[in-house]
């Protein structure tokens, strides 16, 4: 499938261009959208990978709350310009060749293991595969304790948020408190 | 023809500089969207894996996995941030370099 | 175990249907009363918590009838389990109830004693603060006597026997602003925990040995496993004794029961009298067939409940406290039960604990309503009172017919059953027994008339102001008086000995093995002939018993005055309670204080100081490690993402 | 071929929606003028045009012909960029929106045709993950005017946006729950036969939970939208027009399409949640295939007059306010509402043997 290949290509480079992006931008605004984007990259791919649901769970999670938190904080410190070189200058090419070389040897780890990039043929997958329903039906059944664990978690985690960025409780409330 | 492999390599892409930018970057908040960008990276290959499985019946194991990933992360960048605003409330800066007070 | 499938199965057996089959109803009211009261007594029910607790009471009395009733119907023995309550690899361990004859007995004394005296403390504890907490801690203590007495294992009953302990202790601090009451609940907690260490070591080797704890195994393997007199045997029932001694107020750790008198009366009569103190009593009999294997246990608790009869009795001399001089009268009593067991005469101690309960827990409260009269919480000194019986005549009327009862005049119940045990003690050969008992039945019906005489006769000794409140106590205080002096007159019909043994009949079934084993030595020639006489003789002894208190407390009031110029000696010790309490004090107390210094020293010289040694030598060490600590958070992910790049390359080759 | 023909089909459709929708977009700025006046006892605009029909031609040819300024400390990247994400997801949505049921254009074609772009399985997720990209617009645009108003604007609307889709989502999930689908098709179809199967009248069980349901839609809708009275990021007399301060020209008409854009898309989707979707509220009015177009345009037409009404009408609210009202008000609220309606549904259930 020609298109499919060329949907991958384009969101695949997509999320790449963004994710270096995020690590060379000087400005953490930028670096903030280009997250953005590789996270709507990410969402597109899983479309294609048949997980509808993750794909709009993903937009709604990471880029409506995860994303705009992270956005608002960098304008509410407003770190217009941060002083100097936002790198760490010494390290930089070393830390840099080390990841490579991460890159390099999982990138040939993982090829070597796969014959080449022909790997296994793509199974076909039942219709209702990642979507809603299905992927709720298994949330509310096999899954209910881990979900209702991780709403704990998310309630204590809001509920401390909350605390932690709370000024001196006679100051007036301010506006990151209200957004929290 | 798209394979497993090629959704691993670019998983693996985008974790590289995930772990790149943790590396070289100074701001805080940075650092945490490289975290970000790292788990990221581990959803598409573990969405990726659920699609690829040769039974795929039972595979929405994966998607489980990845919406309680997406939860967890929000809770952590949410805790995150309020830590960082208290802390430039504090000491007047996010850079990351400055802040290691708990070295030996 | 049978069926350990859970609480389903235990109540949808197909077996055909028996009232006993209810008796799971019978802890459940009180603890419902104890679960209502205790989380709304103090804003909700308030005063009603009283009653409460007493209808609760009343429908665990009824269900307690209805299962005695089935028992004496049916002569079967009723064992069930409810769910599997501690189950550890192997070891399975069933909560159930284990129901025969002499569950029942328990059952009627302890639900209906403990109906009685509810009513009665309505009356008595009213206007005190805590209202509503005693009636928490009282229905607890009964769901906690209740499992004592049907739990089918012993870890069951060392719940209840926990449990009592647990509310003792609660309810003698009742007045826990007061540092006598204080000191009196821990005193009587830490004592009984020295005999639960006994019980609970005695219980673990029973399991080591035998495998089991049920009681139904026990009873089918004991004889088996124990050959007669060995010696496992007897240090189980040893060990298991020392825990009886412990909660049934026993040479040696017989010192908490006087001290408990802190507590309210009706805990005094319910708890200290009638009901907990005769844990040790119940438990020995349950555990006959042990004891019957094992001849010198039995020979020591026969040896320590006559040494205890006749000590407590002579203490009981010289007190000046009434609730006291009842302490000790019931310590006496206990050990009466004790030597009736010691010979081998269980259906005896048994019916001698069931006649105790009902006079003792009269006399208890028939003091309770002198305290009452008198304004008091504590006690009063009977030195100080005097003539009541023109002020109080119903209490008087009840106190004399229980007094007259544990004095061991026919046809009252206490000479019924301890003429039985003085007959068994020498129908057995245990002459000196016999002997010892005796004195103490002498002993018995003096001081019990020493204190009849000294508060209700002659002429009132206390202050004005307290003569003018002197009063009868109210219906509710009375009616109960009256019950149980009635049973107290009654309550030994039920075995007259030889005319009509229903008593012993009932509960042949339980100790009949242990008779079996024990051997023929219950026969002796011409019987009859000798039972009579000595039946003759006891209450020869007695009645001069209680000629000699009229003669020096009414008639001649210099006699005793005179007696304790004569022999000081003698006198000062019953006063001072053989010095017991400070021999405990300079010994046990100053021992453990003397441990625990050295334990200290240990600790802050050679523990700790290792320690600290250790600590400075791990932080000489960690002041180097924490050069690798640089604060930045690169170095730290450098670190992991090298690692990682080894692991990869560890994959690869 | 056949594949051909489909794609041609669906292009086709692209083009009839938007089109169609960019003029209603256009029509509607008059219509709120036109209804504006006459709530103020005024003419509107009139004099472009019979009844000043073409006034949004000429509208749209001033913006056009206006220059394009950039503030020189502004991001010049997100500068353009913001109005585009404002733009984007506002059409976007509009995709999935089914407008009727199936037509084959009496007869003309072999094989009915959906009457709605995309139908996708996750249709209002994909609704709600375009809105939390729409907040971005907004706020890019007054981050990187590098304006302190604009700046203002911006926190306030993001905030704003965000505490109301909350309430949002909550809104709308009495409606899933009670079709128990999440595809838009799906729900509008299961609402036919009445108006009195309509969500809104939640004949499942009770009718509160929809009614409720439906007006916490509405009321964050209009935050959702910033219209008044929530039109806080905005607000003339305290923030000089808020976010798009520094816009002008094009860029700035972008923003304005948005929001008209965003007023008939909720709009459409209250439709096809509470309100029946295409069908009729008599089942004796056909509303099969463009009939149903019909009443769905007539729906969605009463509830912009709404919106227009309730600008009229209301003043705006003050900032705290606003939160307070969002976050101790209607979530509350919303999250009873939708306890409610599970309650109720699992009542109607165990009656009706499911």
């Amino acid at each position: 499938m020609m298109l499919n290949a060329l949907y991958f290509w384009f969101f695949g480079t997509l999320a790449a261009v963004c994710g270096l992006g995020v690590v060379l931008s000087r400005h953490p605004m930028h670096s903030a959208i280009s997250l953005v984007g590789t996270m709507i990259a990410i969402a597109a791919l899983f479309l294609q990978l048949h997980s509808e649901f993750l794909a709009y769970a993903q937009i709604i999670v990471y880029t409506g709350a995860v994303m705009v938190l992270i956005v608002f904080t960098i304008s509410l410190l407003n770190l217009r310009q941060t002083a100097g070189n936002p790198m760490c200058p010494s390290r930089w090419w070393g830390v840099v060749f080390v990841a490579l070389l991460l890159l390099v040897f999982s990138a040939y780890q993982l090829i070597d293991k796969s014959h080449g990039f022909a790997g296994p043929a793509r199974p076909s997958v039942p219709p209702d595969y990642g979507q809603v329903p299905t992927v709720a039906r298994s949330l509310f059944t096999t899954y209910l304790f881990p979900f209702e664990f991780v709403a704990v978690l998310l309630t204590a985690a809001v509920i401390g948020a909350t605390v932690l960025a709370r000024q001196d409780p006679e100051q007036h409330p301010t506006e990151q408190e209200e957004q929290k | 023809m798209i394979t497993l492999s090629h959704y691993l390599f670019l998983s693996m892409i985008l974790f590289a500089l995930g772990v790149t930018g943790l590396m070289v970057r100074r701001n805080a908040i940075i650092l945490l969207m490289s975290v970000e960008l790292m788990l990221n990276a581990a959803n598409l290959a573990v969405v990726a894996f659920a699609r690829f499985r040769p039974a795929p019946a039972s595979a929405d194991n994966g998607m489980v996995l990845v919406f309680m990933v997406m939860a967890v992360a929000a809770a952590e960048v949410a805790i995150g941030l309020a830590i960082l605003l208290n802390l430039y409330r504090q000491r007047r800066t996010v850079n990351a370099d400055e802040l290691n007070v708990l070295k030996g | 175990m049978e069926n350990g499938q859970g609480i389903i199965t235990a109540f949808s057996t197909a077996e055909p249907f028996r009232w006993v089959g209810l008796v799971w109803l019978v802890p459940l009211f009180p603890a419902a009363a104890t679960l209502l009261n205790g989380l709304l007594g103090r804003k909700v029910i308030r005063y009603r918590t009283g009653q409460l607790a007493t209808v609760a009471m009343l429908g665990a009395l009824i269900v307690s009838l209805l299962c005695i009733w089935d028992i004496a119907r049916t002569g079967q023995p009723y064992n069930v389990d409810y769910f599997i309550w501690i189950g550890v690899g192997d070891f399975q361990l069933p909560f159930g109830f284990y129901v025969d004859q002499l569950t029942a007995v328990m059952l009627f004394v302890v639900s209906f004693v403990g109906t009685v005296i509810f009513l009665y403390a309505i009356g008595y504890m009213h206007g005190h603060p805590g209202y509503w907490r005693f009636f928490t801690y009282m229905p607890l203590f009964a769901v906690m006597m209740f499992l004592l007495v049907l739990g089918n294992s012993l870890p069951v009953l060392f719940v209840g026997w926990e449990g009592v302990g647990l509310c003792s202790y609660l309810l003698i601090g009742y007045f826990f602003d007061r540092d006598y009451a204080a000191q009196a609940g821990r005193k009587a907690f830490i004592v009984n925990r020295i005999g639960d260490f006994g019980f609970l070591l005695g219980m673990l080797l029973l399991y080591w040995t035998l495998g089991s704890v049920r009681f139904t195994d026990i009873v089918e393997h004991a004889p088996d496993i124990y050959p007669a007199g060995s010696v496992m045997i007897t240090v189980i029932t040893l060990l298991l004794f020392l825990g009886a001694t412990g909660k049934s107020a026993q040479i040696p750790l017989f010192v908490w029961l006087p001290d408990a008198m802190a507590g309210p009366t009706p805990v005094s009569a319910l708890i200290h009298a009638a009901t907990m103190v005769t844990a040790g009593v119940y438990m020995i009999a349950r555990l006959n067939l042990l004891y019957s294997l094992a001849p010198i246990s039995l020979l020591v608790v026969g040896t320590v409940g006559a040494l205890t009869a006749l000590m407590a009795a002579t203490i009981a001399f010289t007190q000046r406290e009434a609730k006291r001089i009842l302490a000790y009268s019931t310590i006496s009593q206990l050990g009466y039960m004790f030597l009736a067991l010691g010979v081998g005469a269980f259906d005896a101690g048994i019916f001698h604990l069931m006649t105790h309960a009902f006079f003792k827990a009269c006399l208890f409260l028939s003091a309770g309503s002198v305290l009452h009269a008198f304004h008091e919480d504590r006690d009063v000194d009977i030195f100080q009172a005097g003539g009541l019986r023109r002020y109080m005549p119903m209490t008087r009327l009840a106190f004399l017919v229980s007094a007259v009862a544990i004095a061991g005049i026919p046809p009252f119940a206490g000479f019924f059953s301890k003429d039985e045990i003085l007959f068994e003690a020498f129908a057995g050969g245990y002459i000196l027994f016999w002997g010892i008992g005796l004195t103490a039945a002498f002993c018995t019906a003096f001081y019990m008339f020493r204190l009849y005489s000294l508060l209700f006769s002659g002429e009132f000794r206390g202050t004005e102001h307290q003569r003018r409140h002197l009063h009868e106590c109210p219906f509710i205080m009375w009616f109960p008086l009256v019950i149980l002096a009635l049973l107290s007159l009654v309550g030994g019909w039920v075995n007259i000995p030889g005319l009509f043994p229903k008593f012993h009949a009932f509960l042949r079934p339980v100790f009949a093995e242990a008779h079996e084993l024990a051997g023929p030595h219950r026969e002796l020639a011409g019987a009859r002939i000798w039972e009579i006489s000595l039946a003759l003789l006891s209450v020869l002894v007695a009645l001069t018993g209680i000629f000699a208190a009229r003669l020096c407390y009414v008639q001649l009031p210099k006699l005793p005055h005179w007696f304790a110029e004569t022999f000081p000696s003698l006198f000062i010790a019953s006063l001072h309670k053989y010095w017991i309490d400070e021999a405990y004090q300079a010994t046990v107390v100053k021992g453990f204080y003397s441990a625990c210094r050295l334990a200290q020293w240990c600790d802050n010289r050679i523990i700790v100081a290792g320690l600290n040694a250790f600590a400075a030598l791990i932080r000489h060490l960690s002041e180097i490690g924490t050069q690798l600590q640089t604060g930045y958070v690169r170095h730290y992910a450098l670190a992991i993402v090298i690692g990682v790049v080894f692991l990869l390359i560890g994959m690869l080759l | 071929m056949e594949t051909l023909l489909v794609l041609l089909i669906h292009l086709l459709k692209i083009i009839v929606v938007f089109s169609i929708l960019l003029g209603c977009i256009a029509y509607a700025v008059l219509l709120e003028r036109k209804l504006l006046g006459r709530l103020q006892v005024r003419w509107g605009p009139s004099r472009v045009g019979p009844f000043g029909l073409l006034q949004p031609i000429a509208d749209g040819l001033k913006l056009f012909l206006k220059e394009e300024l950039t503030p020189t400390r502004a991001d010049r990247f997100l500068f353009v960029l913001a109005p585009l994400l404002s733009m984007g997801p506002a059409l976007l949505a509009i995709a999935v929106v089914p407008f009727g049921d199936t037509t084959n254009l009496f007869g003309l074609l072999d094989q009915p045709i959906l009457l709605q772009i995309a139908d996708i399985h996750g249709g209002i997720l994909f609704i709600l993950a375009l809105t939390s990209v729409g907040v971005y617009g907004i706020f890019l645009a007054g981050w990187s005017s590098d304006n302190k108003y604009s700046l203002l604007g911006a926190l306030r609307s993001s905030a704003q946006m965000i505490s109301y889709e909350l309430v949002l989502g909550l809104s709308i999930t009495v409606a899933l729950m009670a079709a128990g689908d999440v595809s838009l098709r799906n729900i509008a179809l299961s609402q036919g036969d009445g108006f009195w199967n309509w969500w809104i009248f939640s004949p499942k069980w009770f009718v509160l939970p929809g009614i409720l349901g439906f007006f916490l839609y509405l009321i964050s809708a209009f935050a959702e939208t910033n219209r008044l009275p929530f039109d806080l990021p905005e607000a003339e007399t305290e923030l000089v027009a808020g976010y798009h301060t520094e816009y002008s020209s094009m860029k700035f008409a972008m923003f304005f399409m948005a929001e008209y854009c965003n007023i008939i898309t909720v709009s459409c989707i209250a439709v096809t949640l509470f309100l029946g979707g295409w069908y009729a509220p008599f089942p004796f009015l056909p509303s099969g295939g463009l009939f149903g177009c019909v009443w769905f345009a007539v729906k969605v037409f009463i509830l912009v007059c709404v919106f227009i009404w309730v600008r009229g009408t209301l003043p705006r609210l003050r900032y705290d306010q606003l939160m307070k009202f969002g976050w101790k008000v209607m979530l509350p609220l919303a999250i009873a509402n939708v306890l409610l309606a599970a309650g109720g549904i699992l009542l109607y259930e165990m009656w009706h043997g499911s």
